[in-house]
């Protein structure tokens, strides 16, 4: 093999060759390109090029009022679209100072953490995909069509100062019903996927990210914790009402592919009993605070930190004490997860790349912004 | 083609509509044809190619609750095997080659859907200023069926599928083709 | 009874057979029966697949479904052929052709019953194994002259595969072969009247199982065509009918295969009640639906574990096999 | 609301701070407010210094961004801890136009694609970066879409060029 450091142009007429994985492939999420330069099937660099998804959120949000910039969030992330629209309320609320009541909070962690499931299926079960395996991935995404129905169901997307919708009997019911359901489904996909021998060969010392690349890059989310990082945002800087819930973060050692997927599925638990707790101790009163039309936050910046399904997303918003924006930052935490790929993929093989890109659960307009 | 607003001008860079193939099997013999229709209306396979968040729902008519292998769809990896387009989301200028080549690799008949608001219009992407996205799939490629929504339901997405379907059967797109062309020669 | 010892058929039998005529006619059966076969086999995998997948399947063309991959042939004669600039022109025509023709004559010494069968060919077992290698040519021929470098990967890695893969199955076969003295299949069949040779020889059994899911590409082997790494492999380059071609060898591949494996440890036609070929193609689509199975539950193994598992694993046990199996022989 | 309350730490960084980067202003900001703990504001020099130090307390690097106020540019690092006790560091570095930052790609190798984010869109050039091009936008362009004046001024993308 080649030392990867040490490949020119010239090597890479002779022996050494190069291969576009992307924009159009079947397993990169969305259009994502990878340069892959190969040796036979050995990797020995990998080069993601972005951009191919970008849409301009970041100069759109500087013509927008904070208002008109709502829906926006829920479309960088899309799989995780509450997660950051509640990110993204918390965020304005912070910088003008608005108190959201309990109620609301409550009904916004649900979501959260009910979309937080829906993203990890895919998360996992993409991953598996990306293995061959395409079984889970319609089991997976079966599930989080139940999820979905139920935030139909309510859309109650965050407003600043509260939600829109109260959550309503049907909801309340059908989500506990889920819960049931979900919990029994967890032993299927440990039968399927875990069990697996082809799945744990592939996975196991695949893609290792020891503890000191994650400090280098920057990963959060899933991915760092599957490196034995017990960081989470949701526990490290408490926002909204998860300081009420007990939950744990779990973590594993490995730092391999394998680690990162079994920490999706143990979140899943996890977000499972935060949400159980929340119906129990639902709050009543008022689902949304006292807000003007149009808020005018005061001249001033703020950031706010918030744990996605893929990481710890933050918003940095300037205000110049206008209606709109001066200029709105988003820390997308795919963005150095997916930097980590040309560290950890050089020596591995082709196929390898995808199991690590799959595990990894980036998306890519998200990245692009 | 004027584009309104200041955003970039997005003119498509040859007349596209010399570059209409004719169906290859178009046959004169009408039951011929009726079966070849029938044939191509029953298996519209689809590229796996998913931009943004229409990728998603697109995705989502594929799995369980949806299935679109009911219908006889299956989409496929590469295009030269794939006869259906989906511009599933946002079309950045950075992707405009891309999709343009992928359109010409695909076998002749090939259909084109424009799936969200972004594929149509550029949908909420589109403002005074916007520098990265090209206001529609409709710009690039020629487009049969566009599918509204912000993302559009996979109902939706397969209503798409039909209404292809219904085009195909009564001959409107390769009518429009035909129309294209008589209106041609009759400039030259 | 039995409609095959029907006197009359016997006599249009002697009519035709050990002549140029019975091999014509059952060529011309072959041709006939085997794309429709395919085109039910893609079918039932799209049915195993929904219905694994918590899905109908096809459901909208025919009853069921059952007309889908009919319609899909229609589909894939009418859609343009391209050939790509780049490409190896006649070589990119030339591979669909000659991986069907393999799968064709597979069929030839296939016993589907004591009648049942085109020719007993003397050599009817290294027949099969002889021309299923010439697939693996056709498949490094599309990938090398697709200019495209998915498809050469795919092609590469088929090779490999299938060398790696032949060794076991061949000593596998070996030590069935060593128990009946013959290659007839025929023969060898007549041989396992009162116990399955899976009984005598249940290793050999799995490693010959295991090997022919890897020679027919199937999942978890489908390294050739894996679609999250290439795409679709060798035939990525490939449109319309040149693309159901490779398809269509697949599957037969597939069906030759299980009909080997029928024969070579299920005992052939023998079974109570029905007639044997009821039985014979009971047990060989049985297999069939295994290794769908498999495939649809499955992940994909990687290439390196592939080729290890065959050189580390299979061939020395395979050789175990058949050195314990000549030693069993030899002393009893 | 709870806090994530700083402690001790918080004292030490700030002390260590101040030798490292005597130059640098130092704010305690409110975090409630804000949601950063501590900024430190420096003019020009100084930011390579601080990674490394935030580097040796096992920082990871945020985020960089900058934010074009026409006349300079703030250019902002944003520093986190994977510890117990988290809290969140910003440096805000005041920059004038045509003024070549420093990279610190040495220090925080993430800091290569997010310096080139950074010049993709607003057109600084960081002093020492490996690989300096575009990174989300086309090659080819000619804009930095996040400047302020950019939205004001009217501009077109020749698409031809991009088709073929």
């Amino acid at each position: 093999m080649l030392n990867p450091k040490t490949i020119d142009d010239a090597s890479i007429d002779q022996r050494v060759y190069q291969l576009n994985l992307g924009p159009q492939h079947p397993s990169t999420h969305g259009v994502m390109h990878l340069l892959v330069t190969l040796d036979g099937e050995v990797v020995l660099k990998v080069e993601p090029v972005i951009g191919y998804s970008h849409r301009g959120h970041e100069k759109m949000a500087e013509n927008r009022t904070y208002e008109q910039f709502l829906p926006n969030p829920a479309r960088m992330d899309y799989l995780s679209g509450m997660i950051f629209n509640h990110g993204y309320c918390m965020a304005v609320e912070k910088l003008c100072g608005i108190e959201v009541p309990r109620r609301a909070e409550y009904i916004r962690v649900i979501t959260s953490e009910l979309n937080r499931i829906a993203s990890h299926f895919i998360g996992a079960m993409d991953y598996a995909m990306g293995l061959g395996a395409i079984t889970p991935f319609l089991w997976g995404w079966d599930d989080r069509e139940h999820i979905l129905d139920l935030l139909e169901g309510i859309t109650s997307y965050g407003r600043f100062g509260g939600v829109r919708n109260d959550i309503t009997r049907e909801f309340y019911d059908g989500t506990r019903r889920f819960i049931d359901r979900l919990r029994g489904r967890f032993w299927d996909y440990e039968n399927l996927i875990n069990q697996n021998i082809i799945f744990i060969k592939r996975s196991q010392d695949v893609g290792v990210i020891t503890k000191e690349v994650a400090l280098d890059y920057g990963v959060t989310g899933p991915t760092l914790r599957g490196s034995g990082v017990g960081y989470d945002v949701r526990k490290r800087e408490p926002y909204s009402a998860y300081p009420e819930f007990t939950f744990e973060i779990p973590t594993r050692e490995a730092g391999d592919c394998l680690a990162r997927y079994q920490v999706r599925m143990a979140e899943m638990e996890q977000s499972l009993n935060i949400i159980e707790q929340a119906l129990d101790h639902l709050p009543p009163g008022p689902i949304r605070a006292k807000v003007p039309r149009f808020v005018t936050p005061p001249e001033g910046d703020c950031y706010c930190a918030f744990e996605s399904a893929r990481g710890a997303v933050g918003f940095y918003i300037v205000s110049d004490g206008s209606r709109i924006p001066y200029r709105i930052k988003v820390r997308a935490p795919s963005f150095s997860n997916l930097f980590v790929l040309t560290e950890i993929c050089p020596g591995h093989f082709l196929a390898d790349v995808i199991a690590i890109f799959g595990s990894i659960d980036v998306t890519v307009p998200e990245i692009d912004r | 083609m004027e584009v309104k607003g200041n955003g970039p001008i997005c003119i498509p860079s040859r007349d596209l509509s010399q570059e209409y193939v004719e169906s290859p099997a178009v046959v004169g013999f009408a039951p011929v044809q009726d079966l070849l229709d029938l044939a191509r209306v029953n298996s519209l396979w689809p590229l796996t190619f998913g931009i943004a968040c229409c990728a998603i729902e697109m995705m989502a008519a594929g799995v369980a609750r949806f299935d679109w292998d009911r219908f006889g769809i299956i989409p496929r990896g590469t295009p030269r095997q794939s006869d259906v387009m989906v511009v599933a989301g946002t079309i950045p200028h950075k992707l405009v080659s891309t999709i343009k080549t992928l359109y010409d690799q695909m076998p002749a008949p090939r259909y084109v859907i424009a799936m969200g608001n972004c594929a149509i219009s550029g949908g909420p992407f589109s403002y005074d200023g916007q520098y990265a996205i090209v206001n529609g799939a409709d710009k690039i490629i020629p487009v049969d069926v566009y599918i509204p929504g912000c993302p559009p339901r996979p109902e939706a997405l397969l209503q798409g599928f039909i209404k292809i379907q219904t085009q195909i059967t009564k001959g409107i797109i390769d009518a429009n083709r035909r129309a294209d062309k008589a209106a041609r020669k009759h400039k030259k | 009874m039995n409609i095959t010892q029907l006197p009359y058929l016997k006599d249009i039998y002697a009519f035709l057979g050990s002549d140029v005529m019975s091999g014509m006619v059952g060529l011309l059966i072959i041709a006939a029966i085997v794309p429709l076969n395919v085109a039910f086999l893609v079918l039932v995998e799209r049915k195993v697949a929904g219905h694994i997948q918590l899905r109908p399947g096809p459901m909208e063309v025919g009853p069921h479904g059952i007309l889908q991959t009919l319609i899909d042939a229609v589909k894939l004669l009418g859609k343009e052929m391209v050939t790509p600039q780049s490409t190896d022109k006649l070589i990119f025509f030339l591979a669909p052709i000659i991986v069907v023709a393999p799968a064709f004559v597979g069929f030839v010494p296939i016993p589907f019953s004591p009648m049942m069968q085109v020719k007993d060919v003397n050599v009817g077992i290294l027949l099969i194994f002889a021309f299923s290698s010439i697939s693996v040519i056709s498949i490094l021929m599309a990938g090398w002259s697709s200019n495209n470098k998915y498809s050469l990967i795919g092609a590469v890695r088929s090779v490999a595969q299938n060398v790696a893969y032949e060794i076991p199955l061949l000593l596998a076969t070996m030590s069935v072969i060593i128990m009946t003295n013959t290659f007839k299949m025929g023969e060898i069949v007549q041989a396992q009247s009162s116990v399955w040779f899976i009984f005598y020889q249940p290793l050999a059994a799995m490693i010959f199982f295991i090997a022919t899911t890897a020679e027919t590409n199937r999942a978890p082997f489908d390294l050739v065509e894996a679609e999250s790494e290439l795409v679709s492999g060798f035939h990525t380059e490939y449109t319309g009918m040149r693309f159901s071609l490779f398809f269509l060898a697949e599957y037969t591949n597939m069906v030759i295969a299980a009909a080997m494996f029928t024969v070579l440890f299920l005992g052939g036609w023998y079974g109570p009640l029905f007639p044997g070929m009821i039985w014979f193609l009971i047990k060989t689509y049985f297999l069939i639906f295994v290794v769908m199975w498999a495939r649809w539950t499955y992940p994909r193994i990687r290439f390196d574990q592939l080729m290890n598992f065959a050189w580390k694993v299979l061939i020395p046990f395979a050789l175990v096999n058949l050195l314990l199996t000549a030693i069993v022989l030899k002393v009893v | 609301m709870p806090t994530a309350e700083p402690t001790k730490p918080l004292e030490n960084i700030r002390n260590s701070l101040v030798q490292v980067i005597p130059e640098a202003e130092l704010l305690d900001r409110d975090y409630q407010e804000c949601g950063y703990h501590l900024e430190v504001r420096l003019v020009m020099r100084g930011m390579r210094r601080m990674a490394r130090e935030m580097k040796d307390r096992r920082f990871f690097l945020e985020t960089i961004t900058a934010v074009d106020f026409l006349e300079y540019f703030h250019l902002i690092y944003l520093f986190t801890t994977y510890n117990e006790a988290s809290f969140r560091v910003m440096a805000r570095v005041k920059l004038l136009p045509e003024v070549r930052p420093f990279s610190v790609w040495t220090i925080y190798p993430e800091a290569i694609w997010l310096e080139r984010e950074v010049y993709d869109f607003f057109g600084i050039r960081f002093e020492g970066h490996p690989d300096l091009k575009r990174i989300i936008n086309p090659d080819d362009v000619d804009y930095f879409p996040l400047l302020k004046n950019f939205g004001k001024t009217k501009f077109t993308t020749d698409i031809d060029d991009i088709l073929c």
